[in-house]
């Protein structure tokens, strides 16, 4: 399972702050996991388009797409920071 | 993983990192940290306050979300990636998260060292990397509703000198 | 020179310099400035401080001597060129003379601003500046007797950066 | 009349704060005046020697040697600055 975050403006358009995911068959990475997820359709093809700048961390360090997602990982994905 | 050494003749100092709700005071965190250590000449600090204008709307309050693990990860990140690169003393950061009003701090950063050059690099490094890195999300409440920040390109820009 | 306009609207903020025996307060100092103003988004602070070792030496207490009359006219110089350079509310300067002893703070710089990376430069610009165009100058005591302090290359380097 | 001005260092060994000068005949400039103090000899040779790194003011604004003096300036020599 993967535990999957979501935090910020995507945590309000998505409508969920986190879920459990089995990991999907054929889903090796981070970029892997969004593809899969885009394929719920509506908001989420919408809020994680490749034009949306997405962010991503696995087990809580910053990720890029082919940053490999292995059973039990932490997941997260969010807008750009914004703090400070 | 080193063998126990004889303790480093410069080796004062820490580096804290403190996510909280509460606002923080100052003068009493500086002198905190420079309490005992005559070895310190320099404390650069920097404080980010809520304005009441962002991108041309009044702002009448900011809601700062965090990611609670990662957070304090990354700023213990960053924090060590400045000591790697100046001879420092402490490192303190302090971001507050939850409800703030405009005139309210939201983030500390306070740096000492032996001469000015490093703690006043070191802080806007800090400050630099948190702004890109540590994952903190601004929503501020406007006339026109409440809305998420964006990030500036400008902030991209600024870290991006200290690579 | 120019004819009477209306208040600009992003007037506030002042240059304040002070050149005092007696020891200052910073967190004072900074909530003295911000009062009022909710457009400031940054403060950036440097504080020296006097230390107990120099040069190899130990330092059991430092003398600041002063120009008076120029030192006050030099502050107000260079606060003048950050003000050309970057767009800010307030700077302060307070600046020790007499004796001082190792712990105790010896100059105060904050600059306020709507965003960070102009009291960020101000700030270190005005330090830049001050050690190496306001006439201070220091003598410590040291066990090897009482030694003015000599000029640093890495001072004028410094300094040189901002021209 | 000048009312010329030493600080630190230079005042400790010169063993003097200030002195009036009248404007020496054929001085117009601070590098003029220096010379003109060095002919004092012993310790103001010594001290303002060109190697020395003596740093002047007229009127309270830095100064070069090329500044002009007038009757009536406040001149002021000291060491490279080290406050801060």
């Amino acid at each position: 399972m993967l535990n999957v975050l979501y935090f910020a403006r995507l945590r309000d358009a998505l409508g969920r702050d986190a879920e459990r995911i089995e990991l999907p068959a054929g889903v090796a990475d981070v970029g892997g996991l969004l593809d899969w997820l885009r394929q719920r359709g509506d908001v989420w093809a919408a809020e994680l388009a490749p034009g949306r700048s997405v962010r991503a961390a696995v087990n809580q360090d910053m990720a890029r797409p082919d940053t490999p997602l292995r059973d039990g990982d932490e997941v997260a994905f969010f807008p750009p920071v914004t703090g400070g | 993983m080193n063998a126990p050494t004889a303790p480093r003749p410069l080796a004062q100092g820490a580096t804290t990192i403190r996510v909280q709700t509460e606002d923080f005071d100052v003068g009493a965190e500086i002198a905190a940290l420079r309490a005992g250590n005559a070895k310190i000449g320099a404390v650069a600090t920097f404080i980010g306050v809520c304005r009441d204008l962002n991108d041309g709307s009044d702002v009448s309050e900011m809601e700062l979300e965090h990611y609670p693990g990662m957070t304090e990860k990354a700023l213990g990140g960053i924090a060590a990636e400045a000591r790697d690169r100046w001879d420092l003393f402490d490192i303190l950061v302090i971001h507050r998260v939850g409800r703030i009003l405009p005139t309210e701090q939201i983030v500390l950063v306070v740096v000492t060292s032996a001469h000015r050059g490093e703690s006043f690099h070191a802080c806007e490094f800090l400050m630099d990397y948190l702004k890109t890195r540590a994952p903190f999300w601004k929503k501020e409440r406007t006339p026109e509703g409440a809305r998420w920040v964006d990030a500036r390109a400008s902030d991209d820009a600024a870290a991006d000198r200290w690579r």
